[in-house]
């Protein structure tokens, strides 16, 4: 069994490459760790499947509000592959999407009567800006030789939400009548809320989060930046002797980085809530670290593990409801994935 | 087969059901429903995050659902895009202020009722400082605190309330890291305004200080010697008849503020330290409360600042409970 | 096959030393896509010195680390005192009385030399007895005279005190077979013939003692027996006797001796403007280490300055500002002329700098990426097109082939990793790539270090015609018979400064190593 | 500043310092065997669902503290395996870590919330009832917030007096020459990580038994990434950590005296306060602090062939 099982792998992998083994495999491991914990939770794992399936691709509407999940992950993945090219590890993607919608925040409660043409690219520059600066911070520490950015960025995840929470306790607290002390900032313009397609709530920031895929790949693997990233981030020694500014590119990249990280916090905000409140966003950074990781870096790997994410929330919110399974199972559900995934069998291994 | 449900009512909560304290008084309440009409059917959702809401909501209507209880103040806005989806499902949310056809708002008048617990935290104090714990600064539990503050003054003009934020829902070392701060501060009778009480609770009792109880009625256990009272969040027959409306097409939406003589909240049982007379005085003026007789906000209130808030003669109505963004006179914290 | 025409004396001698301390037998490991070992024998007895020679990726460090226990054979089997051993790691072996000094360090930078050396000790109690330990490493420090302060730290030795850290390492472990994997790489001469008393001791003692060099002249100076290791296997084993110089190197190559000269005369006659020139440059670096002290050098055109002296004394500093990778805290830098002292390293590599580093694989290349990549990087505006978003591969390949066609190396695979390279073969194409971009200065630290003699013939040739073409050279180098051969000028390095300058026809070997080791008075 | 504040704030800095110096000197045994151990939240997370659940099933806190010590020495070891035996990306095997201990321990406490235990007892220190401006809750600790200190010393003596501690070391800055030097690198970091887990696992539990007195999912509200900023500010240096975990401790504790004495400065600046702090002080550690870091941390010894 184990040994016909690892044969049709081999095969797979000699057809179609590493990469399509890699996913399948951790699907297929996604899927029966799921089916594993439901049956301890003494729930029916084939109902949940269907349940699951049928939800998420029975409906227009369900399959809509997958890509409306994937959108932040996608986001915030990128957000972590791009530095990791540079050997840099930026786990504060929480951090700089909550700055990229405080600033989106602010230019779409400010300039009220732009119209919509003016107001998405400003609102998309803000956001990129917002989330931007606050990594470039942790870019500029890690370029001066100060201070390690995994750290800086871990701390400073804790400090965006609260300058998040000054404003939105303060200055910006909605003036609405009977709704003044509520925490959360006014609601934004029509004009300042990104388009959606199709009656669904999938909104522009998915074009934005696939086009930032895009440039991203591109970037890595056809340009000589791209090679000179990879040489940093390879061997940082050699590359000064070569005569890259790491320096320089350390800020850039976590700019760049932080600013798409950001955008995904614009595109919740302005996309979705079309208002700042404090608990918006439940952990995306940190998941999107996970699909980097999971991914490889690779961009149709974060598009894939996006996917399969967005599966397991919705299965997760889904199961609360229908089958009473705590949703913090959607933890231990991605807690093995990952599982599988480290434990490196043979079939999903990265060339080293 | 099984037989068809008479209703089914999908709760979002946005903690866990059993926390002794603002999500175990709705799941109390909707316990209460199903055992006062019969084929009810319950969809619970706990830790619902302000994310998910919607998707959530959407899965209970799919699932049948025809009256959503999203009992988070931030789900507010998911559900109106929901409930303006979905003509034919009826939404009740606590403690907001939106209304539709088919989206009423109700809460308890906590922010008057906190008066009798400030008269009995008044009439127990020692110290002459009482401390008062809240999660986020927010108008309707700034109310609370200023509500309290006016009925502990009213019966004892030294008293000073320390007021202090966790700025956390559920981070329950900070909040006893909080209570003992305010013991340390010399606070001796403390009460909250948290998601759970538990750990300020028993930080207080283990000190050998004395609490007042607020949300769910459950709490009295953990504090066996310095309990005096608490006012606990009832929605049982609110909710039941709600629902018995909703099945019968009589629902219509509104805009409810109730409290002690509408029920939505109660005075709990007293401990075993408060004396007699305390009792007596609470219970009489909880007797005038009911009967409308007293009011808590009345002016002239004034602020921190000194400021007049509230003129003399006016009444800081029902309806902008939620507006509070200053603290009364005598309060020690700030408002943001 | 080699072995036809060289007859293996194996045999006859086995009964004149006695039984092998430690034998080997049919050992094999592959690496990937290459036999490092291919069912090798050895024996080596008790109070001998076995050298062992051989090329570049002969195999001799991987035969080593097997018999350390640090890497698994494939096959073949270890005899200790006659009996069958399984080395499954350093653990078994130092059991069995087995020590190592690796080619590549294996010091911890961060702990004290008595820490490092605690390490090795064989009977080191739960909670150790600092003042013990040190008073240890004193006594033997001085019995061998290899000083070296046990609370210093290692990562502030220089190289030197470093090499004999390793080798105090090796002789406190308790071992009796003792292993050096090139041990004198880094040595100042008279640090390489106290060493060889200390080895000619241990001898005496009855250690069995495995010398690894690449160096012909230590071979014979020390070896009781050397056996000359090629592709993997055992190309021959001879017995000092019967060694000379030429069989050696026979027994290396083949057929194919190398011949050694210079290529062209030295010149005399420069051009008015230095392409590089120090103007009285001082450092202030903030990790540890010699720091340059008042430092005036310029380098002509068609010239090659070498610099001499014990590693550690300034050279690597001198080339990081010649690079701009360290900042002159007084001075100057000129580049033709033109004040170039704030410029960075990118500016001084575009304007024809070019480098070959110390270490070459911690400092030019990236280890994760192949050796095309690798060529790559040393120039990628060469190789970018449509303003850098598209990069021209085949060129590249290209430009790969023709240097090391140029240089006459063996060619590489290109795809191959940088990091799977033999120590001379990383060299190679670091040379290969460097010198590909006909630099018009080249900064080249130990550019031969770790060539074998033909490779090192071969590098040496390049770099006499980079010079012939109107190019300059700066060459860093513990050896002595290189730098006069090579240089034009020679400069002698102590302790940051410049304390003697010599021109090629008054070099003085005597007189550069008492400069060298800081016991000559100034200007020679 | 009145007295009693002053007073206040160093007695709240000692307690709540207290579970962050346990899980800060775990973490500092981990890192200096070269582990970077991100789901420190995710043990303490279990620590803490299990000591609560274990103090109310056996009715003695103290039974709890141990069944999380030992649930949190075994529940690293799930980290120990993809990082040492498989290899793993460190910082991803972490975070895997951190979302398996926070599904995991909703799910174990799940049963116990709402259950209120008595606690551990507390003693005030001695003779300190008599200074002026003392109330009766100031300096009055459980026995773990006074055994914190001296094990923070015992850690140090292990690390720097011992050969254990010299073998850990050498395998935290290079496992290549400790197994050269005959060590078993992979015996050593699992021993690193089981200490550390025991460690997180009691802090974990010290906060659930000890302080809070309760469960509620995710209470530990980030502590464990805290901790892992923490060895960085100590410098990897067990008794630096004394003074991280005070200083921690410290700026939440001042955060809440400050309102509780009706200090005027807005809160969220004042919970900004820790996290400034930590950045700024390892902002002036500067350059300095690499040079102490272990140097292999955070890398993969994928072992010799
Ligand atoms: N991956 C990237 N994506 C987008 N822009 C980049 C990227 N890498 C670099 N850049 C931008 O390109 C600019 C110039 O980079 P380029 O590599 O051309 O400079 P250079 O002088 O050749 O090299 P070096 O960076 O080695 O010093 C950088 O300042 C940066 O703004
Ligand atoms: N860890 C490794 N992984 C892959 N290949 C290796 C490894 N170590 C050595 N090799 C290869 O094995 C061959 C023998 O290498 P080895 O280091 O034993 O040579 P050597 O005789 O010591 O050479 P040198 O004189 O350059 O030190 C070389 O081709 C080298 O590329
Ligand atoms: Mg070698
Ligand atoms: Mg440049």
């Amino acid at each position: 069994m184990v040994r016909a099982l690892k044969r049709v792998g081999e095969t797979l992998r000699k057809r179609w490459g590493l990469g399509a083994v890699r996913y399948t495999v951790i699907l297929i491991v996604a899927l029966l760790a799921y089916g594993l914990v439901l049956l301890i939770a003494g729930k029916d794992p084939i109902k949940a499947y269907v349940d699951t399936f049928t939800f998420t691709f029975g409906s227009a509407y369900g399959f809509s509000e997958l890509l409306v999940r994937m959108t932040p992950l996608l986001l915030t993945a990128v957000a972590v592959a791009l530095p990791s090219r540079l050997g840099l590890i930026n786990v504060g993607g929480e951090g700089q999407l909550y700055m990229g919608a405080w600033l989106a925040t602010w230019g779409a409660i400010t300039f009220v009567s732009l119209p919509q043409a003016a107001f998405i690219p400003l609102l998309i520059l803000l956001g990129f800006v917002g989330g931007g600066t606050w990594a470039a911070i942790a870019g500029f520490f890690r370029a001066r030789g100060w201070v390690n950015e995994t750290i800086t960025t871990l701390l400073m995840n804790y400090v965006a939400p609260l300058i998040v929470g000054f404003f939105i306790y303060g200055a910006w607290r909605s003036r609405v009548p009977g709704a003044s002390a509520f925490p959360q900032s006014a609601t934004f313009p029509p004009a300042a809320r990104l388009p959606r397609f199709f009656g669904t709530r999938v909104h522009l920031g998915l074009v934005l989060a696939l086009v930032a895929l895009g440039i991203f790949w591109f970037m890595l693997e056809r340009t000589k930046w791209g090679l000179k990233m990879r040489a940093i981030g390879g061997n940082p020694e050699a590359a000064r002797r070569l005569g890259m500014r790491l320096g320089l590119y350390f800020v850039v990249v976590m700019f760049i980085a932080g600013g798409i990280a950001g955008l995904a916090g614009m595109a919740e905000v302005s996309g979705l809530h079309w208002r700042l409140s404090a608990g918006f966003s439940p952990g995306y950074g940190f998941v999107g670290f996970l699909i980097s990781w999971l991914s490889g870096g690779s961009a149709i790997g974060i598009v894939t593990m996006s996917f399969v994410l967005a599966i397991v929330f919705a299965g997760g919110s889904l199961l609360q409801i229908t089958q009473g399974v705590p949703f913090a199972a959607v933890n231990v559900l991605m807690a093995l994935i990952l599982f599988a995934v480290l434990i490196r069998p043979r079939l999903v291994r990265r060339k080293a | 087969a099984a037989q068809q449900p008479s209703l089914v009512i999908g709760l979002l909560l946005p903690g866990p059901k059993n926390d002794a304290g603002y999500n175990q008084s709705f799941y109390d309440a909707v316990q209460e429903v199903k055992a006062n009409i019969p084929g009810v059917q319950l969809i619970v959702a706990e830790y619902v995050a302000d994310a998910e809401a919607e998707s959530t909501m959407e899965t209970m209507i799919q699932q049948g659902a025809k009256m959503i209880l999203p009992c988070g103040f931030n789900f507010q806005y998911p559900a109106l895009a929901v409930a303006e989806k979905h003509s034919d499902v009826v939404f009740m949310h606590p403690g907001g202020w939106e209304v539709r056809g088919n989206f009423s708002n109700y809460y308890a008048t906590t922010q008057l009722d906190m008066y009798l617990m400030g008269v009995a935290a008044g009439m127990m104090t020692k110290t002459n400082k009482l401390g008062f714990i809240v999660g986020m600064p927010q108008g309707y539990m700034l109310g609370d605190c200023n509500a309290f503050h006016l009925g502990a003054r009213a019966v004892n003009p030294k008293v000073e309330t320390h007021l202090v934020f966790t700025f956390s829902w559920g981070d329950t070392t900070k909040e006893a890291a909080a209570a003992q701060a305010l013991l340390d501060q010399g606070c001796d009778v403390i009460t909250q305004h948290l998601d759970s009480p538990i750990a300020v609770i028993q930080t207080v009792e283990a000190a050998g200080a004395y609490t007042i109880g607020f949300m769910s009625l459950d709490s009295q256990k953990y504090a066996p010697k310095g309990w005096i009272t608490g006012l606990g969040l009832t929605w049982g027959a609110y909710l039941t008849q709600s629902a018995q409306a909703v099945i019968d097409g009589t629902w219509h939406t509104g805009f409810v503020r109730q409290g002690l003589a509408g029920g939505f909240t109660q005075i709990a049982p007293f401990g075993s330290a408060v004396p007699d007379r305390v009792k007596q005085f609470i219970l009489a003026l909880a007797t005038g409360y009911k009967a409308g007789l007293i009011d808590t906000f009345i002016g002239p209130v004034k602020d921190q600042a000194g400021v007049v808030r509230i003129a003399a003669g006016e009444v800081w109505g029902n309806d902008k409970m939620g507006d509070f963004d200053w603290l009364v006179e005598g309060i020690v914290g700030t408002p943001q | 096959m080699d072995r036809g025409d060289m007859p293996n004396a194996l045999s006859g001698m086995e009964t004149s030393a006695g039984t092998a301390r430690v034998s080997l037998r049919g050992i094999s490991k592959r690496f990937l896509a290459v036999q490092a070992n291919d069912a090798v024998d050895l024996d080596f007895f008790p109070g001998e010195i076995h050298a062992l020679l051989g090329e570049n990726g002969a195999g001799k460090s991987t035969l080593m680390k097997i018999l350390y226990g640090f890497y698994q054979g494939d096959a073949g089997e270890i005899l200790v005192e006659g009996k069958r051993q399984h080395i499954r790691s350093p653990l078994d072996a130092r059991h069995l009385r087995i020590g190592m000094v690796f080619q590549t360090f294996t010091l911890i930078p961060a702990l004290s030399v008595a820490e490092n050396i605690a390490l090795y000790l064989p009977d080191l109690p739960f909670v150790p007895s600092r003042r013990g330990i040190a008073e240890r490493i004193r006594t033997f420090s001085q019995r061998y005279h290899l000083d070296v302060d046990p609370d210093a730290t290692v990562r502030d030795l220089c190289i030197g005190d470093q090499q004999k850290v390793e080798v105090l390492k090796l002789l406190l472990a308790d071992a009796r077979v003792l292993i050096f994997d090139e041990a004198t790489r880094v040595l100042a001469p008279h640090e390489v013939e106290s060493l060889f008393e200390i080895l000619a001791r241990l001898k005496e003692a009855g250690f069995a003692i495995v010398f690894i060099t690449h160096k012909m002249r230590e071979v014979l100076a020390c070896a009781d027996r050397i056996t000359v290791m090629r592709r993997g296997r055992v190309a021959g084993t001879l017995l000092r006797a019967t060694a000379t110089e030429q069989t050696l190197v026979r027994l290396m190559f083949g057929d194919a001796v190398p011949s050694e000269g210079r290529t062209g005369a030295p010149k005399q006659k420069h051009a008015a403007v230095p392409l590089l020139e120090l103007r009285h440059v001082s450092t202030r670096s903030k990790t540890a280490g010699t720091q340059l002290d008042d430092i005036s050098l310029a380098i002509h055109p068609e010239e090659i300055v070498g610099v001499a002296g014990v590693s550690g004394n300034g050279q690597r500093e001198l080339a990081d500002v010649m690079l701009g990778l360290l900042p002159c805290w007084r001075g100057k830098r000129m580049l033709d002329g033109t004040d170039a002292t704030q410029w960075t390293a990118g500016r001084i590599r575009e304007s024809g700098v070019g480098f070959v580093p110390e270490d070459p694989l911690a400092m030019g290349v990236v280890p994760s990426m192949t050796v095309a990549q690798n060529a790559a990087l040393g120039d990628v505006g060469r190789y970018a097109r449509h303003g850098g978003f598209a990069l021209d591969w085949s060129q590249v390949q290209q430009d790969v082939d023709s240097s090391f066609r140029s240089l006459s190396f063996d060619a590489l695979d290109s795809r191959t990793q940088a990091r799977t390279l033999s120590g001379g073969q990383l060299q190679r194409a670091i040379l290969a790539r460097e010198l590909g971009r006909k630099p018009r200065l080249l900064v080249a630290s130990y550019p031969t270090r770790g060539l074998d003699v033909r490779s090192a013939v071969a590098a040496r040739r390049v770099l006499s015609l980079l010079r012939d073409e109107g190019g300059s050279v700066l060459i860093v180098s513990e050896d002595l018979d290189e730098l006069c051969d090579l240089s034009d000028r020679l400069v002698v390095l102590h302790g940051g400064r410049v304390v003697g300058e010599f021109l090629p026809h008054e070099i003085d070997r005597h007189r550069i190593g008492y400069l060298m080791t800081g016991s000559g008075s100034a200007h020679g | 500043m009145t007295w009693s504040l002053v007073l206040g704030i160093v007695s709240g800095t000692i307690m709540y310092g207290a579970p962050l110096l346990y899980a800060t000197l775990g973490e500092v045994v981990g890192q200096r065997a070269g582990m970077v151990n991100l789901g420190l939240e995710g043990i303490l997370l279990v620590g803490a669902s299990v000591g609560l659940a274990a103090s109310v099933v056996t009715g003695s806190p103290w039974a709890g503290i141990a069944a999380a010590g030992i649930a949190g020495c075994l529940f690293n070891l799930v980290y120990a395996f993809l990082v040492v035996s498989r290899k793993a990306n460190q910082l991803a095997s972490g975070l895997a870590l951190m979302f398996l201990g926070t599904g995991l321990s909703a799910m174990i406490g799940k049963a116990y919330i709402g259950r209120g235990i008595t606690g551990l007892a507390r003693y005030q220190v001695p003779g300190i009832s008599s200074l002026p401006g003392i109330t009766r809750t100031m300096f009055s600790y459980d026995l773990l917030v006074y055994l914190a200190a001296p094990v923070a010393v015992v850690v140090w003596w292990l690390i720097f007096r011992t050969r254990w501690g010299l073998g850990l070391r050498a395998v935290g800055e290079s496992p290549s020459a400790a197994f050269a030097a005959g060590r078993r690198v992979s015996w050593a970091e699992y021993q690193a990580a089981m200490f550390c887990g025991l460690m997180s696992g009691i802090a974990g539990a010290h906060l659930s038994v000890a302080l809070a007195r309760t469960w509620t999912e995710g209470m530990t509200g980030g502590r464990g990434f805290i901790a892992v900023a923490l060895v960085i500010f100590s410098k990897w240096h067990p008794l630096r950590a004394i003074v991280g975990a005070l200083v921690f401790g410290g700026a939440v504790t001042v955060g809440l005296q400050l309102q509780a004495s009706g200090s005027t400065i807005s809160p969220f600046v004042l919970n900004m306060i820790p996290y400034v702090l930590t950045l700024g002080i390892l902002l002036i550690w500067g350059g300095a602090r690499r040079l102490v870091a272990p140097a292999a941390l955070g890398r993969v010894y994928f072992g010799e062939e």
